[in-house]
């Protein structure tokens, strides 16, 4: 049996990290933007969300390439940061962390949007009438009566990070411990032929990331929401 | 204590509610109206769910809405059940009730769970989800939670129409308490004249999003059109002091030269003034105080006023000797047959039974 | 010692990690580390700051794009010249010729992109120099890189390969014969290297470009099939 | 035509509902009890929609539920308003009035969509989105819905509970005229006794989620002790003929020994026989028949039956001239002074705008 | 500026197609699926949602490299194809669009499982009274209130098809004309340094895909549902 070395463990590492942080970030960014977004159905609104689903459309790769020509030393941003003093973004963490939150936007806001339509405002009212201020109200009737979005939100932006292949190769070029992630790491044992690592290493993802899933899907299922 | 509203609201282009009122809070205030005059849309406006532009919301001294000025629902701190069930479906039946409950400083407090469930008969509901309860009993916790954030304005939407009559009888005089006691004003939209008679102190008419008029219950109640009734027709409503049951039972109310005789379900003696209400169509009149009949009271008064027939029943307004009104609802044909006209005395013969605590 | 990183053509997979080892042996405190993949996706993420010191091409074009763009510490050079074969995982690719793959058995041929693979570009020039390519061009299927070509073939999905000698010389694949092209077939696969500009400044990375001229690198690069220049 | 029920059902474990009851179905059949009884969950079973093991539920002669056997909902014609709103948000509001009426073969269709709006007052309001109408007009939205499949059978779950009582008055009658000339039957939660007395044929009294006793309604507004009565109390169904009114507007009522006198609102002449219905607190009783009162209604009866006093007052059941039972609900201190008992001839006074037609 | 050649239609027609059936034959398969699942919370249902969420976590390429072997000739689906006589799937338009059918089933799965909970049990009930059946109620109720999960579970499968880069590199071969699709076209062209054909090409699907999603949010839009 194949035994985990340390670029092994790097990789998980950066992957672990990388899926949290992405999926923190993008919850945290999508939560007020869906709930902009489903306050209505102007033009402008619609504009909006059309444009937030746009990265879905672009081959990883292509959003990868163009990210790399942004955020690197002869891009807009990458430049900028650099005259400022900072490092580019390109080949970094930070810069496959943006990438990642930009490429999984689309699966983090459009089921938030959908859960926050379905609300109606009759809840929200209930609880202002007993006396719940804003965030209260978010956090103890918005958040649980939605949170069959944000658990679909939040499983969909942590494994389609955790699958993200074509944006961090080109972005990332798999420097170990910084941008080297398990997707990669598989494909690269794959490509060399070192199939015992690439079939452990899968089984392994396939494995914690089932454990996750069936544990989330149960916690989620005891929460179950009333339904007349 | 007043709640002065101003302001106007189209919904659509068919609907549009315009009032400019200040309305006498004390006690309970009826909202009554038929289906689709917009009472609920009055309610939304009172407790800041609808903001019309430019509309003034005034609680007391207190200016809930004024040009820009807007106080958000949650700091009005209004006790408000919604017509339609809105409990919240992700909290159990305990922690709907509580949620205002615990959202309500210590010392606001003024009710507590144990009293509330135990007044409304759902002690034993309270580990429920909220869809394991049938439609009255999610109506009790809906007014429940209402109550208990110890609010200073109850806006009640039809908060009893999936009751039974029994249970209503065991919230009536709960609210009646909270209004009288606690000074909280409530607002009620009901459509049962028989909540409002037993509830309201004042009865505020909505048509086509209009406020019509604003009465007390009394001259709600002596309106022979009143929109009020039903079958049930106008009725009187007398004041006096009730005496102690003698050994039959019955007890005196009002003075010796006006006195009726009381049984059934009185309230409790020692009340310095007490209200009756008379339906008109109980009372008849008779030219001579009549002997070996079941109706026990039997009141000399004097015809006040005829009003035209209606579907060939006039009211008749009459004097009773310590001065109130009395009405009596009669057929057409009898005020022919004996001869009745103002100024005449006559006996109205009340029977009992039909007197109203 | 300090980082080296280096970017290297696909076609290196097996012999450049040979040498890593060799030099690891003989430099106990280096710290070399490898990344692989096309000489077109290499030479894009150098041009947009990749931190990589040494890069090692499948052709001498794309080092020199980067001496043009200013990136680059050394000049060009090349290192080895490499060679094609046909490989087959199902069929014994040692007695097969260009000409056979035009037979009806044959459904599925792997090649690198030519569009952006040196390796794909020459198994192209071949097949075209020997007359085969319009009849094969059907039946063509493209790996990303030539060692994703490799893979193609391996997995048996592609009857047969055009891959890199260097590769079909891995153990795993050398247990399959295979067929080398006649390189008067195609352009020369001059496969060059630069240090860049980043690795310019580092000591270890000339250290480790310099080991790549020596004697036992050579001779590995040589067991994997290239010829030295 | 009959409904036989038999199955029970567990809710949780602190209810149970148990039936095993044949049921008559003929026009209106009222369901009343207290909130969490089981109305709810009785209706649901008969719908098809709660689907306990090994109930039997047969309608006339077809078997809906018997053991493997199950008829689902769609197929059972059954027009059913459910006790919350329920209309489907998707839809306009015409498009959920029409929703089962499309798909009701045209053969089947009694009714149409213009005379049922027109019944309910909805017309104007057919092009708006369910949320933009009043609790009210929602209800009668549904209602309207339930009616224009044409059903073989009416589930109503508090129908009219977020109505006003003038448009409850234009609804009842349809609802009657519904359940006798198409012979539709009716089964209907109500919680109000004014709706139950109106409507029903039938009272179905539920209790714990066991049907404590079918009655027809005489019989139940013939208990002193219905339940279904606050405080109005029994009262007396009579029968009779009613004929053309005369000059004074006065029409009589049954046959010339036993001869009423109903003045307004009385339903159109012709009728063969007409039921009204008498609360037993609107008849007094006298020794002698009185004259020079506006009471118009005296009929001479004879005592059957004097019910012990009960909070003061007795109900005393009277044998009409023509043989029909009518109760008097008077003081028990009048039952001393008048000294009344079994078998006595006194007089009954009715007050003639007391009757209900 | 660049012009579209046959080889970039071609690109355009295969893409095309693929999205379409990919989505097509999933929300076929992902209703009934997501009906079932929305049905109830027991532990094999919970098991079921988490294995359908699983082709989410393997990076593309992996799951490509593992359905090549599968649907290869020496593959136990391509090898008993090719023992009842048909092709293999490895490189065929067949093969990459079963791969984008298990690519693509959480995007679809999930938000309609998501919706159907939402839904309640009083909606079917209402339509059953007046007479619905199955399939009427599905098609006059059950669909249009869960109307926003079917566009989003539709937008996000087509649109994470348009975007499929690693499975159809690794299983389809870049075969012109029946599996080089336009992400691979695209990844082609940057990397020989094509910039203008990868500019405007990516520029055109981005055009494409905006106004796709903007007609589809905008008809959506039409449809609310009222909710009080
Ligand atoms: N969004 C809207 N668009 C158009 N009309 C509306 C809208 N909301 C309410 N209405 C109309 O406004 C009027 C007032 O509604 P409201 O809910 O205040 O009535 P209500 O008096 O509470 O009636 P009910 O007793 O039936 O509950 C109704 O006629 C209703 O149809
Ligand atoms: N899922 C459930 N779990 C436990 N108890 C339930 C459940 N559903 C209903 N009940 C209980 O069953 C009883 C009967 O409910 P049902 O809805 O039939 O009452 P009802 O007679 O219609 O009352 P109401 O007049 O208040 O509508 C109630 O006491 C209710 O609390
Ligand atoms: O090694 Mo390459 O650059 O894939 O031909
Ligand atoms: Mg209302
Ligand atoms: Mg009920």
């Amino acid at each position: 049996m194949f035994q985990l070395g340390p670029a092994e463990w790097q990789a998980i590492e950066v992957t672990f990290k990388l899926c949290l942080y992405t999926t923190i970030i993008l919850l945290l960014l999508a939560t007020p933007l869906s709930w902009w977004l489903a306050q209505g159905r102007t033009q402008f609104r619609t504009v909006v969300q059309a444009i937030v689903a746009l990265p879905l459309v672009l081959p990883p790769t292509v959003l990868g390439f163009y990210l790399l020509i942004t955020l690197g030393p002869r891009g807009v941003v990458g430049q900028t940061l650099q005259d400022l003093g900072f490092q580019h973004l390109a080949f970094s963490f930070e810069g496959i962390l943006i990438a990642s939150v930009i490429y999984s936007m689309p699966f983090a806001v459009q089921p938030l949007t959908e859960a926050f339509r379905n609300l109606g405002r009759r809840p929200v009212e209930v609880a202002s009438s007993l006396g719940a201020g804003a965030w209260d109200r978010f956090r103890t009737v918005i958040f649980p009566l939605s949170r069959g979005g944000f658990v679909v939100a939040a499983t969909l932006t942590f494994a389609h990070t955790l699958g993200e292949f074509g944006v961090i190769l080109m972005l990332g070029g798999s420097i170990p411990g910084e941008t080297k992630v398990l997707s990669v790491l598989i494909y690269d044992h794959a490509e060399a032929m070192n199939y015992d690592a690439a079939h452990s290493l899968s089984l392994m993802l396939l494995i914690f990331a089932f454990a996750t899933l069936f544990v989330v899907y149960s916690i989620n299922r005891r929460f179950e929401v009333a339904k007349l | 204590m007043t709640l002065y509203l101003q302001g106007h609201l189209r919904h659509g282009k068919d609907f549009e509610l315009k009032v400019n009122h200040e309305l006498p809070l004390e006690g309970v205030t009826a909202l009554f109206g038929r289906s689709g005059c917009g009472k609920t849309t009055l309610l939304r406006i009172i407790a800041g769910l609808e903001r019309p532009r430019g509309a003034v919301v005034r609680f007391g001294g207190q200016h809930w809405q004024r040009g820009r000025q807007f106080l958000p629902l949650h700091k009005r701190r209004i006790g408000l059940v919604f017509q339609e069930h809105s409990l919240l479906p992700h909290l159990s039946a305990r922690e709907n009730l509580l949620y205002g409950y615990q959202r309500t400083p210590t010392e606001q407090r003024r009710l507590h769970p144990d009293e509330v469930t135990a007044m409304l008969g759902i002690e034993h509901l309270l580990d429920r989800r909220i869809d394991q309860l049938s439609g009255g009993q999610r109506q009790r916790f809906s007014l429940g939670r209402a109550l208990l954030i110890s609010p200073q304005l109850l806006l009640l939407d039809e908060p009893m129409a999936a009751l039974d009559t029994q249970t209503k009888r065991e919230i009536m005089p709960f609210l009646s308490r909270m209004a009288a006691e606690s000074g909280v004003p409530i607002i009620m939209v009901s459509h049962s004249p028989d909540e409002v008679t037993r509830l309201a102190d004042r009865v505020v008419f909505m048509q086509n999003g209009q406020i019509q008029n604003v009465e007390t219950l009394r001259e709600a109640l002596a309106r022979p059109d009143s929109p009020l009734f039903d079958d049930a027709g106008a009725a009187s409503v007398l004041e006096g002091t009730l005496g102690e049951a003698g050994e039959d039972n019955a007890r005196p109310f009002g003075p010796p030269e006006a006195r009726l005789w009381l049984t059934s379900s009185a309230p409790a003696a020692g009340m310095d003034r007490t209200r009756i209400s008379i339906l008109a169509r109980d009372v008849s009149l008779s030219l001579v105080d009549p002997q070996h009949i079941s109706i026990q009271n039997h009141l000399p008064v004097t015809i006040e006023r005829i009003d035209p027939p209606r579907d060939n029943r006039c009211v008749v307004a009459c004097r009773t000797a310590d001065g109130q009104l009395l009405l009596a609802e009669i057929t057409a044909r009898a005020v022919q047959q004996l001869g009745l006209a103002t100024g005449k005395q006559v006996y109205a013969l009340i029977k009992s039974v039909a007197l109203l605590a | 010692g300090e980082l080296v990183r280096i970017a290297a053509a696909s076609d290196l997979r097996y012999a450049l990690d040979d040498i890593i080892e060799l030099y690891r042996e003989a430099n106990p405190a280096a710290n070399v580390q490898v990344v692989y993949g096309s000489s077109g996706k290499m030479t894009t993420q150098i041009i947009n700051g990749a931190p990589y010191d040494i890069f090692f091409s499948a052709d001498i074009a794309f080092p020199k794009r980067l001496e043009q763009e200013g990136l680059t510490a050394t000049p060009p050079a090349v290192y080895a010249i490499g060679r094609i074969v046909l490989w087959s995982n199902t069929l014994d690719a040692g007695s097969l010729t260009l000409n056979d793959l035009t037979s009806d058995s044959i459904t599925r041929i792997a090649i690198a992109q030519p569009a952006h693979a040196p390796y794909g570009l020459r198994a192209r020039e071949a097949m075209q120099a020997a007359g085969v390519w319009e009849v094969v061009q059907p039946k063509l299927v493209f790996g990303e890189n030539i060692a994703h070509a490799a893979q193609m073939a391996a997995s048996g999905a592609a009857q047969v390969g055009v891959i890199a000698l260097s590769l079909a010389k891995f153990p795993e694949l050398a247990t399959h014969n295979h067929y080398l092209i006649d390189d008067n077939l195609h352009n020369p696969l001059t496969q060059g290297y630069v240090v860049t500009r980043r690795g310019g400044n580092k000591p270890e990375a000339m250290h480790f470009a310099d080991f790549m001229a020596t004697e036992q690198a050579h001779s590995i690069m040589e067991q994997y099939g290239f010829v030295m220049p």
